[in-house]
């Protein structure tokens, strides 16, 4: 399945679900709604045609006014690429946990959560695990964090 | 039958490692021998001078300052407000910022700087690192290199930034105070960088 | 006098020392007591000389066999590298941990050394080399190395640290499961000779080489082979290096210790190496036995050849897991050696051997 | 409790102390520069580097250095790789555990200052100095074997000048 | 026996121990030697690349992608490069094409080498590891011959490479491959089918396919459980699509089938350092970026097929000369999840096994 | 009892030679000790709990086979000294002694008492 063939049949079959975006050149990207997340990636997981059952990353974004989440699925069996976003509001931003469809999600999960703040429901193990156990200044990876020993790199 | 296989397979061990012990050693002697560093080692980072007349080449385009990903150089080099000119007051680098990429040997356009084969700069005080414009022109005497100037005329000095003279105050390394020096550690139970469990 | 000349060949060297004692008129039990003194010392020096010996020799032979060179800037060859090492290890602080068992953590590196130490005398290092022929001379040296688990079992208890704890524990249980199949291995030698004295058993393989009991087919060539694993992992070396697995328990039971202390377990750990080599070559290669040379030299030089053995596999084998390890043991070894030792008295009984 | 912290004093009283002292110093300095026992530690990229030095084709063994797995027989940490703040008190506190005479060795930019991640990161501990007492910077990204052989050399020569009165002060 | 009681206990594995590859931390609990449960906590080098990277020029950020996975840090360059040229869409030449290719396989062989000296030396077999240690230094010298440096190289840049190879690269690459097809047969009679060896490694710490899968495990430990995905394959990159090389695969997923598929794996390398040497074309080493590269707003998700598994980089641009954000994925952080599940129910020495032929290296899954 | 004299001496000399050298590390030593030097080495970890548990009993279950065997080593070994005397009488009689006691080293091995933890 090619790109463009993996671009139709997106939009035939989840019509509602996601939306393409034109950002991404090589592989589709798709915005999908916070609240339907699970389900779309259920759908996308066990889709006969797609098989995305293996789980590359998930990365937050922080664009300085609003929070993203990438997910880069992958499938073993079919061989096709997928990008999906979420996009989320700045502050208290909320997303359900995937790991009931991945269970490789779950660190990727809590690296969400730790470095950007973005609360994930439903996970069963939201604690510290990159940074210091005493860790208390908030999240790091966020574009307008600082700290009293954080040194910017010079502007030349 | 396993247990003379097993046998044998242990044996072909032993006798791989009894046919090394035969062997010469590939072993460099440090001190005594040297590995012949490849001409594109990246060693140390040094200011080169011009072969004739023992100035210095950098002519203080701050291209390579620019170039740094770890900021590791510094370089002072106002404007003079008159000829246009601009003239190199310092020139640092912090060798324990360096990561030896080699981007500013790249960035450079006047043969000035250049990452030499030498390695051995061992200090007992962190303060030692923090080379000096002297200092690196003084390593990089005895360097050779292939001078590229001479094709490349001095007007493609690319347009240097309007605020450099003042960004730079910025940049200078604000750890090497006296306060780096680490006191011995006392008998006493404290543990200033202890993580609760 | 009485008794044997305690340095054979070497009488010459050291017998006005002797003459010296003897003259004092001291009684003859003092004199005893005085001269075993002498030895004791005289045998420590040994046991360190050769464990620094040995400790560079393995250095060496790794480094070749990786094909580098080891030590090579402390003297030629570096050769006063573990020298060094010796001296530097008795500038170190000795670190006492404060959750430690006080009696047992002391007491564990000097049972463990003085458990070496006491194998030595009745090791036959040459003709007449000897400090005391006990006729019971092997069972002693199998009683007496036993002591080294107890001390294992005690550092691993003492510190009160967890991988020391699996360190010791694992050496016991290692230790105890190859003392048997060991003891079995020898008893075929014993049952030859007819006696334990080490001086009997040199004694009976006198003459041609053929005579060495490692030769004595069918059942010598299998005692030795069974008598080197076992030894092996009674020496604590890789492939069965277990209780100290570094990459496992990181040092194992000597974890905790350090300084001086950690150097007598060391010290024990190359004094048990070459001690149950110079047991092989009493048993299996003629002892002293050889031509031209003295008869110590003879005895130095087969007993480095089965330590370079060990060192051999050391440096090429993996280690074997603990559960492996002890099914080895239990399952093979014990069941082949007293099978061999069934064998080898039916062989004595009927007379068919070579 | 060290009985040669006060050596100095007493032998000053002996005839000939003088020369006992610095006889006695000479041989434990030479003992301690010639067998510096290194702990096995590394974290990051510096720590492949360690590998390749103690490999083959540098072999630090040559120097007398072999690696022990525990602090407490251990002589020398060669702090080799990034020292991040959530590494930092492990630092510590496997310097404390080592025996003293304990020593310290920074390889690679990271550990001197922060290297590459001096700027701009919010993890990393800039300089292992605040954290132990280092007795010798090796600058690199990594450093070439080479220069962690010089350094260790360099620490040797160190080591060899140390006087008795204050080698343990440390 | 069961009804005697057994005090389980809890002890750290790590952060500073021989077997962890570095600094992770496991804390296990044990009941006897037996391991019950496996915790492992990470992050001891986190040393914030990613936030790094977005305060860097897309120039400056590979040096900081060399520190991401050093032991195969080609890939990352290689990795960013590509993730900037799919954004910018600029044409590679060929010649760069076929150098990048070399020093990826090249860098894989040297990290399976890697692998084959920790993984004996983990089990207790030290010479191999000096074994592994030498043949690599053959191909470092290489590396350090074209690029000057041993293991950070900076050397494929966005739009190609830095610097053409040496006249005497050719040869002494051709050398390399000779030696370490010879030595191979060392490894493999040092430990291939010695019992020893046998012992500790067949049938532990197996990984079924399904959990593979269901925990994104890629690379060489996916392969050993009989799942055929290589990115090099499936979803083709830089020239791969014209070699001629096989993707070795194993069906049991233990240890041992780990171990012998880099090996097979060092094998299919040298086949495509071969044919990339012979098929070297001429011509320009770099395509023209401009110093201020600046890509166009978007973003792209990249990945290449590692020694490790898959490595990905997220990158997203809104335009300026600093990527907005950059994320990194490496194989070992799914591989290190997947630990507790294999990992428990065996023994410590088990767990030391299983953890070396995972292959885990820290920096990946810390950053 | 001279030779066991022997035995008797190295047990003290080799005391008094580990207690001497240790007493000339102490006068050589540097001592420092506080409470961060003292506490366990758990890979730089602080240790979590003690270390003194209720053990696996199947650590003590290869004690007592071992003792079990090592008393029969007792009987072989003046049995092996004195089999050129005996004969086939001696021969058969351990051989029976010896495949009654793997008859108990089977029934542990069947029993799984050679199991590792």
């Amino acid at each position: 399945m090619t790109f463009d063939e993996l671009k139709e049949y997106i939009s035939a079959n989840y019509p509602d679900d996601m939306t393409l975006l034109d950002t991404g050149r090589c592989e589709p990207f798709y915005e999908v709604k916070a609240e339907k997340l699970v389900a779309v990636c259920k759908r996308l997981r066990d889709d006969e045609q797609l098989k995305f059952d293996y789980f590359c990353n998930l990365g937050g974004v922080d664009t300085g006014e609003r929070m993203e989440a990438v997910y880069s699925l992958a499938s073993y069996s079919m061989k096709l690429r997928l990008d999906l976003k979420v996009i989320l509001p700045h502050e208290n931003a909320e997303i359900d946990s995937v790991q009931e469809v991945w269970p490789a999600a779950n660190w990727y999960e809590r690296e969400l959560w730790e470095l950007y703040g973005v609360n994930v429901k439903n996970h069963n193990n939201l604690t510290r695990f990159l940074l210091p156990d005493d860790w208390d200044q908030g999240f790091p990876m966020r574009k307008d964090w600082d700290a009293p020993d954080f040194i910017r790199m010079p502007e030349l | 039958m396993k247990l003379l296989k097993d046998i044998k397979n242990l044996l072909i061990g032993m006798r791989i490692t009894g046919k090394h012990l035969g062997r010469h050693a590939i072993t460099i002697q440090y001190p005594e021998e040297r590995w012949e560093m490849p001409e594109r080692s990246r060693g140390i980072v040094v200011l080169l001078s011009d072969k004739e007349t023992g100035d210095l080449n950098c002519t203080g385009c701050l291209l390579c300052m620019k170039a740094c990903p770890s900021a590791a150089i510094f370089i002072d080099a106002p404007r003079d407000p008159e000829t246009k000119k601009r003239k190199l007051l310092t020139f640092t680098v912090d060798n324990a910022l360096c990561c030896f990429c080699g981007l500013c040997e790249e960035a450079c356009n006047f043969s000035a700087i250049k990452m030499a084969t030498m390695y051995e700069f061992s200090e007992p005080e962190k303060e030692g690192f923090l080379w000096d414009m002297k200092k690196l022109q003084e390593v990089g005497l005895d360097v050779d290199y292939i001078d590229t100037r001479k094709k490349k005329p001095a007007k493609k000095v690319p347009k240097p930034a309007t605020d450099s003279g003042t960004a730079t105050d910025k940049i200078v390394p604000d750890t090497l105070d006296s306060d780096a020096k680490q006191t011995p550690p006392a008998p006493e139970p404290d543990k200033p960088k202890e993580d609760g469990e | 006098m009485t008794y044997p000349l305690p340095f054979g060949e070497l009488h010459g060297v050291f017998g006005w020392l002797y003459e010296l004692l003897e003259s004092t008129g001291l009684p003859q039990p003092w004199l005893d007591v005085v001269r075993y003194a002498a030895l004791g010392a005289l045998v420590f020096g040994v046991i360190s000389l050769l464990a620094l010996f040995l400790v560079w020799w393995e250095r060496k032979i790794a480094a070749h066999i990786q094909q580098r060179f080891g030590p090579m800037r402390h003297g030629w060859h570096g050769w006063y590298q573990t020298v060094a090492d010796a001296v530097k290890l008795l500038t170190k602080e000795d670190i006492l941990v404060d959750t430690r068992d006080k009696f047992v953590f002391f007491w564990a590196p000097v049972i463990c050394f003085v458990a070496a130490f006491l194998a030595y005398v009745t090791i036959p290092f040459g003709e007449g080399l000897i400090v005391a022929d006990l006729n019971i001379g092997i069972l002693y040296i199998m009683a007496i190395t036993t002591f080294t688990i107890i001390s294992l079992l005690m550092a691993g208890w003492g510190s009160n640290n967890k991988y020391a704890l699996l360190g010791g524990i694992r050496s016991a249980a290692q230790l105890i499961s190859y003392e048997i199949p060991m003891v079995a291995s020898i008893l075929v030698v014993v049952l030859f000779v007819g006696s334990m004295s080490m001086v009997d058993i040199v004694e009976a393989q006198s003459g041609w080489i053929t005579n060495w009991y490692v030769f004595r087919v069918p059942f010598g060539p299998i005692a030795f082979i069974t008598y080197i694993i076992a030894a092996t992992a009674e020496a604590n070396r890789t492939p069965f290096d277990i209780p100290e697995a570094e990459q496992e328990l990181v040092a194992g039971y000597n974890i905790e210790y350090s300084g001086m202390k950690f150097a007598m377990f060391f010290l024990a750990e190359f004094a048990n190496g070459f001690t149950v080599s110079a047991i092989a070559v009493t048993l299996f290669f003629g002892g002293w036995h050889g031509p031209f040379l003295p008869s110590w030299v003879w005895f130095l030089l087969k007993t480095l050849g089965v330590v370079f053995l060990l060192m051999l596999f050391r440096w090429t084998y993996p280690r074997l897991r603990v559960d492996q390890l002890m099914e080895f043991a239990w399952k093979f070894l014990v069941p082949v050696t007293f099978a061999n030792l069934i064998l080898a008295a039916w062989m004595k009984y009927a007379g068919w051997y070579w | 409790m060290g009985v040669i912290k006060k050596l100095p004093i007493y032998t000053e009283k002996l005839p000939g102390g003088g020369l006992i002292l610095t006889s006695l110093e000479t041989v434990i300095n030479q003992a301690q520069a010639k067998s510096l026992w290194y702990l096995l530690f590394g974290t990051a990229c510096c720590a492949i580097e360690l590998m390749c030095t103690g490999a083959s084709r540098y072999d630090f063994d040559r120097l007398g250095m072999i690696f022990r797995a525990t602090p407490r027989q251990a002589d020398l940490i060669i702090a080799a790789g990034t020292i991040t703040k959530k590494m930092a008190p492990r630092l510590r506190r496997l310097y404390d555990q080592m025996a003293e005479p304990r020593r310290v060795i920074a390889m690679g930019g990271c550990t001197i200052k922060g290297g590459p991640f001096y700027y701009d990161s919010y993890s990393v501990e800039k300089g292992i100095d605040h954290i132990v007492p280092v007795d010798m910077y090796i600058p690199g990204c990594p450093p070439r074997p080479e220069s962690l052989l010089e350094g260790c050399i360099h620490l040797q020569e160190k080591i060899k000048k140390q006087k008795l009165s204050d080698w343990q002060e440390k | 026996m069961a009804e005697l009681r057994t005090e389980e206990f809890t002890v750290n594995m790590g952060p500073h121990h021989p077997s962890t590859h570095g600094v992770c931390r496991l804390i296990l609990t044990l009941s006897g030697e037996k391991v019950i449960k496996i915790v492992p906590v990470i992050g001891y080098l986190h040393r914030a690349l990613e936030k790094i990277c977005e305060n860097r020029t897309y120039a400056q950020c590979i040096p900081v992608m060399d520190r991401f996975e050093y032991v195969t840090a080609m890939s990352c360059e290689y990795l960013f490069s590509n993730a900037a040229e799919k954004l910018a869409e600029i044409e590679v030449p060929e010649r760069a094409e076929y150098l990048r290719v070399i020093m990826l396989e090249l860098n894989r062989i040297a990290s399976h080498l890697i692998f084959y000296g920790v993984t004996a030396m983990d089990i207790g077999a030290l010479t191999p590891f000096l074994y592994g240690l030498r043949e690599r230094e053959g191909i470092i010298d290489l590396f350090e011959m074209t690029c000057g440096q041993r293991l950070t190289y900076n050397y494929i840049r966005i739009g190609g490479v830095s610097k053409d190879i040496p006249p005497q690269f050719e040869p002494k690459c051709r050398e390399t491959i000779k030696t370490i097809r010879e030595k191979l047969n060392d490894y493999e009679g040092l430990l291939n089918e010695n019992p020893i060896w046998l012992v500790r490694n067949k049938g532990i710490g197996v990984l079924p396919a399904d959990l593979g899968i269901a925990y994104g495990v890629s690379g060489p430990v996916l392969r050993a459980s009989g799942v055929k995905y290589d990115i090099r394959k499936d979803d083709p990159y830089s020239i791969y699509d014209r070699f001629d090389f096989e993707i070795p695969t194993r069906e049991n997923g233990d240890c041992y089938d780990r171990y012998l598929l880099r090996l097979d794996e060092i094998k299919q390398s040298l086949n495509i350092v071969e044919q990339a040497l012979d098929a070297l074309p001429e011509g320009d080493i770099k395509a023209k970026v401009s110093p201020n590269f600046k890509p166009p707003a978007g973003e792209v998700y990249a990945r290449v097929e590692n020694s490790r598994g898959e490595l990905g980089v997220y990158i997203q641009s809104d335009g300026g000369k600093k990527p907005l954000r950059v994320k990194m994925r490496g194989g070992s952080f799914n591989q290190l999840q997947v630990l507790p599940e294999i990992g428990t129910d065996c023994l410590v020495a088990d767990l030391v096994a299983i953890f070396a032929s995972l292959d885990i290296i820290l920096p990946e899954v810390d950053r | 009892m001279s030779s066991y004299l022997a035995v008797l001496i190295f047990i003290f000399a080799g005391t008094g030679i580990v207690l001497f050298t240790f007493f000339l590390a102490r006068l050589l030593r540097p001592s420092n000790p506080y409470p961060a030097k003292t506490v366990n080495y758990e890979c730089a970890e602080e240790p979590i709990g003690d270390s003194w548990v209720m053990f696996n009993p199947r650590f003590y279950i290869f004690a007592l086979i071992f003792v079990i065997f090592d008393v029969e080593a007792v009987f072989l070994f003046p049995w092996a000294v004195a089999f050129g005397q005996l004969g086939l009488y001696a021969l058969v009689e351990m051989v029976l002694f010896i495949l009654i006691l793997f008859f108990g080293l089977f029934y542990a091995w069947k029993k799984g008492a050679l199991q590792w933890v």
